[in-house]
């Protein structure tokens, strides 16, 4: 047990006893230690964040709370009880709910359905227009505007991570776990989701909230316990802690939070995009990227912006407009053609289109370029590829035992990082990277902004779309905000301001 | 994924009931052992394992193709029918490959380029094809193939073995190196396990799909001649109903019915662990239905009992699977 | 002709059965026909009946006879389904010292056979069914459709080629075949199949089915679409499972001859070709048990091979199906 | 339209394009066929599909949660023989007891399938192909070869396909394929409302969201399995009721004939999407193409090439109608979302 846990605490929340208590859970999967006595208090009307690096054993524990993966060690005791949380199920049943890190709808049934779909006393018949009323009010209250009738199948990340909340409000609970909610949500959204998070405190909810936006966590949370390598490290009142001494808990060392990258110098026009569209989905989108520039996309979930990265990789192709490269025109109709002009797409979706998850480390990062590491007799070099992958694997520091290991066994964030590297040992000249950081730590946030840098710097044309505000600000040397399938402006670095920024993707409403 | 490990758990089980099979075997019956025995336990269900081998490649890329049986009959019968017609024997069997060249195409169009679900559309290449076959011969039966033809189905050719053993032996090699150790073998996984992803990572999975067809049809062909060679005679039933032998072979090697998982090694091992059971229950005079339903419990204790076995270890370990 | 030969009991063969399919009722018969004969015989091994499931036939006759052929049986006696493409493995069990005998359904280039024990005379069975049509549907004849088990089964087509052959008669002349449709020897298809040939051949007075399955699932069919005054049904049947739509007049007249006793003199054919007694050649005589003498001759019906002809048909009707079907 | 858009997914409007496929065949086969549109024709369709249709139904429900039965075929033979041996012998038994027997024994059948797959976690095709042969295998060693001929059933049982359950004209709709209908009409609106049933779609549809948020998982496939047996069980009746003489090999085949109705009427075979409105539809759509081959004057060697070519098509139309439904509903889906920021009225 650490020292503090919550007699140092402001709130008068402190004197009531604590819903939920993890005491001296350990779990361990082969050979990875997950977690490691670890102990946790939640109390009613607190918001408790988790922080930690990629595989520090943030959703372990979740796991373990909710009833998915049993501890080897350790107990838990709800409202003073022990209890033994044996399935999802009986969680619910406690009033554990939890929002995981990788949304989890079932694409055939419509958006209120997913909502609903785990009360357990919903009755015997269900009631589709109460349902539909309900599930549309509740959107509503999270600002989200989405078609409740339509099947969860072709949402979009973002918007799948709003039905994923709404279910859990929709469940009047006594824990909720949130497991990086905001990892695809652009600050509008996220003030939306704070705003309902607060009021869930106020109504004496025990919520656990997991980010790796620090100024999220500073902005909302209420205590903060910082994991590293499966143990836990501290456990303090936000308001005794700053980002910097949080993140030293993380990493074991000072760091700082985002720098700006430093303009690097603007090589000749590598792309040309005029008026691209692609029927019914954007429209009028025009902009050029010059080697070694960064150029940021911003605007709010649903924006198209990543659908302009889809037409420019091909994937779905657009139907008008121009794209040059290096001077010629091209009509891009596959990922290969694509590829064979030197853009990279690194998708938003890794679990779905970035990665084959039982696949190992170092097939999936040769796989775009398989043709490089073929022998003579058409026979694949495993020696080579393993190689590339090691080489990756210090590089990015992916945390595995070996590159052998199915990338599925990886946590989120080094999953991340497992992508990034498969995109950029195809060694290309644009490379569009969607969302880049989703889901990764701070520690590893500032190794793939350096490495933007850097390949910026190697004269690499690079566009960053980013739902993280701060980080397009930080990272571009021009951000394009797009709209409703529309491209609103084009802002230099130095007018490029949150300000700036959100009035463009708002539209004309928030100029006020 | 690069190199299975030579012996996971699913093949180490299969190795154990093929040693308690083959031990039964020698224990029981007199005549197991004998050459002869040994090469017509192959030979017998020679064309359906070489159909099983492209059949591991199709199912661990996610689709399954159902009308590889009625493709062996249509290309038995296509070179039967053009053979009669006047053709040289050559030509003939020329024909006969290019029709399962051309169905496995058609297969392969619907389900890579249109995206219809392989189930569906193998389904009606069942029907289809065979209705093709029963076009060209009718009720008729054509016999009358040249010797040679005859001979290669029936006789020896290399020291006890016979010419589609030796197929079968070298396809299996070929095979084998092809889907564990090259590109297109590493496309076959990737597919199965994610088709999106790979989509992603700019592989042309239209064009592999496609192939994957061509190629099932065109072995299926090829294993439908061998069988008319070895019969020596050709009707329109030709291996009707052999499907469902073929995918319970590939299953029982452990090749995910969902694609993306299971290996040759396994299926080779399912392989032998098939043919010896039926060579051994017809030594023991077990035949018809007894002998199918044996193998159907077989199909499933092989999989229960170790989920089962399994299940035991972690509850006595007091942890979840 | 030759000096009959007596076929000694006691010695000690092992001999397999094999049916078409394991299953269905004739085949059943016709192994109750083969264990009494086997019990006359005092055979010292036991009779072996073992056969394919139906799906698998072809694949399942052809490996059973191949592995008789490695365990070095003395006789097999095949109702062959797998026309000329069982031929190499009965060369091959005919290499190994067995002796191959087919029954109910022959293999048609008579290679890798030994002789054939024909049920009845093949050709005389196209003029059975001729008959039956005429008797039933009068001297004004009409027309008629044939309802087939598979189009591979060799004895159907060899009847139904006979038939065609007799209808060429001008005493046949008011017949008239509309078509042949097969029932793949399945109820249920047969009877689906029944009913589509009502609609398909219009003016279709008779449906004559020479399948033991074919007949009953046709005759069903007429009656539950109160069809029996328009259509008659006929053709080969069992009487057990024929009763009711004799008696009620949708199937008038049926033909078929006794499968025990085409099980029982298999058997003591076979028995005698695997211990000498009498060897495959035309114009061997040999006594059957209670059954009596046989010869064995050519084949008319194909171009090489011997037969036994057993014969004759029994054909019944309401008088005396009811005695058949104790 | 928007309204329309709104309130019909394409999904509902795949099997208004089935229903239209199937109108097309029946006024293409008419102007072929002489005589084509009489109730004979009607009933003949009608009663071929009523047997199917039920275990359509029941596979439909395996198939949503991701599973296949491929053993349907041997449980209809072996309740239909095993009913059929059980009436030839208690000729008292009445029709309800009969009924129930073979229910009883089809869902017996269908709990050991689903015990295996739900609680033994043996993927269902290996269980169900295995207990295909087994489940047959047993009947035969039961059976004894024997077969269960129509004059040793009661009368009743023998004059039931012929019962009508209404006329209409000169349309008379049979018994067994308004116990068909009324079986389909009873699921449909059971699987679109209640509940528990909206699982067999969750569970397919994502195995392992759903296993995380605490579906009883295998429960529900137990129960897909066990409703499938006993719609098999029933069907087994229905098979023994139209056919009379049941012998061992009854209903072999079947399962194929299940899936491809189960596949045509747009039952996703990867679970998760698809009713079984639609799977009757299926049945219906080759029942009609089975029949109307069969009355065209061609040869009976070309009926099968046919009907292959005939099934591809109706599955491709049905594929690309619905693509097109898919592309029209989402783009207008676009402008109907109002995004956050520009208010948020629904
Ligand atoms: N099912 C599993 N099997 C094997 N190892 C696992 C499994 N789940 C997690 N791990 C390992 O346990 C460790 C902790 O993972 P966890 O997912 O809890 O990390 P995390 O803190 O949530 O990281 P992230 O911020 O990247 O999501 C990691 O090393 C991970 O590889
Ligand atoms: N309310 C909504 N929230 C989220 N996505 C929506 C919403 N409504 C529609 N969409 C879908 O979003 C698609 C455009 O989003 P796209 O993924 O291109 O945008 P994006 O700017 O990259 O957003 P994201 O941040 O979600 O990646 C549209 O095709 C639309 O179907
Ligand atoms: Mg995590
Ligand atoms: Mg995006």
């Amino acid at each position: 047990m650490t020292p503090a846990t919550g007699q140092l605490r402001p709130i008068d929340t402190a004197a009531v006893p604590p819903v939920l208590e993890m005491r001296g859970i350990a779990k361990r999967f082969g050979a990875t230690q997950a977690l490691e006595d670890v102990s946790l208090t939640l109390r009613p009307g607190e918001i408790h964040a988790l922080l930690g690096e990629n595989g520090a054993g943030k959703s372990t524990l979740i796991k373990i709370m909710t009833g998915v993966y049993q501890p080897d060690r350790g107990e838990i005791r709800l409202a003073g009880k022990p209890v033994t949380v044996g399935s999802a199920a009986e969680g619910q049943i406690h009033g554990i709910a939890a929002i995981y890190q990788e949304p989890l709808l079932f694409p055939d049934l419509n958006v209120a359905e997913n909502i609903f779909v785990s009360h357990q006393n919903r009755g015997a018949v269900t009631n589709w227009r109460q349902m539909f009323r309900e599930a549309e009010s509740i959107l509503a209250s999270l600002g989200v505007a989405l078609d409740v009738r339509s099947p969860a199948r072709g949402l979009t990340l973002a918007a799948q991570q709003s039905v994923e909340i709404a279910k859990a409000i929709s469940l009047n609970v006594r824990v909720l776990i949130m497991d990086e909610p905001t990892a695809s949500l652009s600050a509008h959204e996220v003030a939306q989701l704070f705003r309902l998070v607060r009021d869930l405190r106020s109504k004496g909810v025990a919520i656990l909230f997991v980010s790796h936006r620090m100024e999220e966590v500073f902005q909302i949370a209420d205590t903060v316990t910082v994991f590293r390598d499966g143990r836990l490290i501290s456990t303090r009142p936000a308001a005794e802690v700053t980002p910097q001494k949080a993140i030293a808990d993380m990493v074991g060392r000072e760091m700082g939070l985002f720098q700006r990258r430093a303009a690097a110098k603007k090589g000749e026009k590598l792309l040309a995009v005029r008026g691209l569209a692609r029927a019914g989905v954007f429209e009028g989108v025009s902009f050029d990227v010059h080697r070694g520039e960064v150029l940021g996309f911003a605007g709010l979930i649903g924006a198209g912006r990543t659908d302009v990265g889809l037409a420019l990789f091909g994937i779905e192709p657009a139907t008008s407009g121009t794209i040059e490269l290096n001077g010629a025109a091209h009509v891009i109709r596959s990922p290969r053609q694509a590829m064979a002009l030197g853009i990279a797409y690194v998708s938003e979706d890794r679990r779905q289109l970035g990665l084959s998850l039982p696949m190992s480390i170092s097939a999936n990062i040769s796989l775009p370029v398989l043709a490089r590491y073929l022998s003579r007799l058409g026979l694949i070099r495993t020696g080579e590829e393993r190689a590339t992958a090691e080489a990756f694997r210090k590089r990015l520091s992916i945390r595995t035992p070996n590159v052998d290991l199915a990338v599925g066994k990886l946590s989120g964030g080094n999953q991340q990082k497992v992508m990034l590297s498969k995109w950029l040992n195809t060694r290309p000249a644009l490379l569009i990277l969607d969302e880049p950081t989703r889901g990764i730590d701070v520690g590893a946030k500032a190794e793939v902004h350096a490495m933007i840098g850097e390949l910026a710097a190697e004269g690499i044309g690079i566009i960053l779309i980013s739902s993280d505000l701060p980080e397009v600000l930080a990272m571009s040397d021009r951000v394009l905000v797009m709209r409703e399938g529309r491209q609103m402006a084009i802002l230099d670095g130095d007018s490029a301001t949150s300000q700036t920024v959100m009035t463009a993707a708002m539209g004309q409403e928030m100029a006020a | 994924m690069t190199l299975p490990p030579i012996l996971r758990r699913w093949e180490a089980l299969l190795l154990l009931m093929l040693v308690v099979i083959a031990g039964l075997n020698i224990v029981y019956s007199p005549f197991y052992l004998g050459v002869g025995n040994i090469v017509n336990l192959f030979q017998l269900s020679i064309e359906k394992i070489i159909v099983a081998l492209m059949m591991t490649l199709i199912i661990i890329n996610g689709e399954i193709d159902l009308s590889v049986a009625s493709v062996m009959g249509l290309s038995s019968c296509v070179t039967a029918y053009t053979f009669h017609a006047g053709w040289p024997m050559g030509w003939a069997l020329t024909a006969g490959l290019a029709s399962g060249a051309v169905a496995g195409a058609i297969n392969g169009f619907w389900i890579a380029y249109v995206g219809l679900p392989s189930l569906a559309v193998t389904l009606a290449g069942l029907i289809g094809y065979r209705g093709v076959a029963r076009i060209l011969v009718e009720d008729r039966a054509y016999g009358g193939f040249p010797e040679w033809f005859n001979q290669l189905g029936q006789q020896p050719l290399l020291g006890p073995l016979t010419f589609s053993i030796i197929i079968f032996l070298a396809m299996f090699v070929f095979m084998a190196v092809v889907l564990h150790r090259s590109a297109a073998g590493r496309l076959v996984y990737v597919m199965g396990n994610n088709v999106q992803a790979a989509r992603y990572s700019g592989v042309r999975v239209k064009r592999v799909k496609l192939l994957l067809f061509v190629a099932s049809g065109v072995v299926a062909a090829l294993a439908g001649l061998l069988y008319s060679a070895r019969l020596g005679s050709v009707r329109g039933d030709m291996a009707v109903g052999f499907e469902l032998d073929v995918i319970t072979i590939v299953l029982l090697g452990g090749v995910s019915i969902f694609g993306g998982s299971g290996n040759l090694l396994g299926v080779g091992l399912s392989i032998l662990v098939i043919l010896n059971l039926r060579n051994g229950m017809g030594l023991a005079d077990i035949t018809g239905n007894t002998q199918t339903s044996v193998i159907g419990a077989l199909l499933i204790l092989s999989v229960l009992v170790p989920n089962m076995a399994r299940g035991l270890h972690s509850k006595l370990q007091g942890r979840e699977t | 002709a030759r000096a009959e030969a007596t076929v000694a009991p006691g010695a000690s063969v092992d001999m397999v059965l094999l049916p078409k399919f394991l299953g269905i009722l004739p085949f059943d018969q016709a192994h109750q026909g083969a264990e009494e004969a086997a019990k006359e015989l005092k055979n010292g091994k036991k009779l072996q009946y073992l056969g394919p499931t139906p799906e698998n036939s072809v694949a399942g006759q052809i490996e059973i006879v191949t592995n008789a052929a490695t365990q070095g049986v003395g006789a097999i006696m095949i109702s062959n389904n797998s026309g000329d493409q069982i031929v190499p493995a009965a060369k091959a069990a005919k290499a190994k010292g067995a002796k191959v005998v087919t029954w109910d359904s022959q293999i048609p280039s008579a290679e890798g056979e030994d002789v054939f024990v024909a049920q009845v005379d093949f050709s005389e069975t196209g003029k059975v069914m001729a008959d039956m049509a005429l008797h039933i549907l009068g001297a004004d004849g009409g027309k008629f459709a044939i309802l087939s088990a598979s189009p591979d089964a060799a004895n159907q087509n060899a009847w139904i080629a006979a038939m065609k052959d007799a209808l060429k008669d001008p005493k046949y002349s008011k017949l008239e075949l509309q078509g042949i449709v097969y029932g793949n020897d399945q109820s249920e298809t047969s009877y689906n199949q029944a009913l589509a040939m009502v609609d398909k051949f219009p003016g279709m007075k008779l449906i004559m089915a020479p399948t033991s399955v074919g007949i009953v699932a046709a005759a069903k069919a007429m009656q539950d679409e109160k069809l029996c005054d328009k259509i008659k049904i006929s053709g080969l049947g069992v009487p057990s499972e024929m009763l009711a739509y004799t008696k009620n007049g949708c199937a008038p007249e049926f033909a078929l001859w006794s499968f025990v006793d085409l099980g029982y003199l298999s058997y003591y054919t076979a028995y005698g070709l695997a211990t000498g007694a009498f060897k495959a050649e035309a114009g061997t005589s040999f006594k059957a048990g209670r059954m009596g003498t046989y010869t064995i001759t050519k084949d008319p019906t194909r171009k090489a091979g011997l037969r036994v002809l057993m014969g004759p048909f029994s054909l019944y009707n309401k008088d005396n199906v009811e005695a058949a079907a104790k | 339209m928007r309204w329309l858009q709104r309130h019909i997914r394409p999904e509902q409007i795949r099997e208004f394009s089935l229903l239209l496929l199937i109108v097309a065949a029946v006024l293409i086969f008419g102007s072929m066929i002489d005589g084509y549109y009489t109730s004979r024709t009607f009933n003949r369709i009608a009663s071929s599909v009523a047997i199917i249709t039920v275990v359509a139904v029941g596979q439909t429900l395996v198939v949503l949660t991701r599973n296949i039965d491929l053993a349907v075929g041997s449980i209809v033979g072996c309740t239909a023989y095993f009913t059929g041996a059980q009436l030839a012998a208690h000729h008292g038994l009445p029709p309800v007891v009969a009924v129930l027997i073979a229910m009883a024994l089809g869902c017996a059948m269908g709990a050991i399938n689903g015990a295996l797959v739900a609680y033994g976690r043996v993927p269902s095709i290996i269980v169900t192909l295995g207990s295909l042969a087994i489940y047959r295998g047993i009947l035969i060693d039961y059976s004894g070869a024997r077969t269960v001929t129509t004059d040793s059933l009661p009368k009743w049982l023998i004059d039931l396909p012929r019962l009508n359950f209404i006329t209409i004209g000169d349309l008379d709709i049979r018994a067994m394929f308004a116990l068909a209908v009324g079986i389909v009409v009873l699921f449909q609106i059971g699987t679109s409302f209640l509940n528990v049933a909206r699982r067999f779609y969750a569970m397919g549809s994502n195995p392992d969201a759903a296993e995380l948020i605490g579906m009883p998982t295998r429960q529900i496939v137990f129960s897909a399995f066990v409703l499938s047996g006993t719609l098999s069980g029933l069907a087994g009746f229905m098979f023994l009721a139209r056919f009379g003489n049941i012998t061992v090999e009854a209903a072999r085949g079947m399962e194929l004939q299940v899936v491809a109705a189960v596949v045509v009427g747009g039952v996703n075979i990867f679970g998760g999407s698809g009713t079984v409105f639609g799977a009757m539809l299926g049945a219906i759509m080759i029942a009609i193409l089975e029949q109307s081959l069969f009355r065209l004057q061609i040869s009976e060697f070309w009926r099968d090439a046919i009907l292959g070519l005939l099934i591809l098509m109706a599955v491709a139309s049905d594929a690309v109608i619905l693509n097109r439904l898919r592309a029209i509903w989402s783009r207008t889906e676009l402008k109907l979302v109002t995004r956050p920021g520009t208010g948020a009225a629904p």
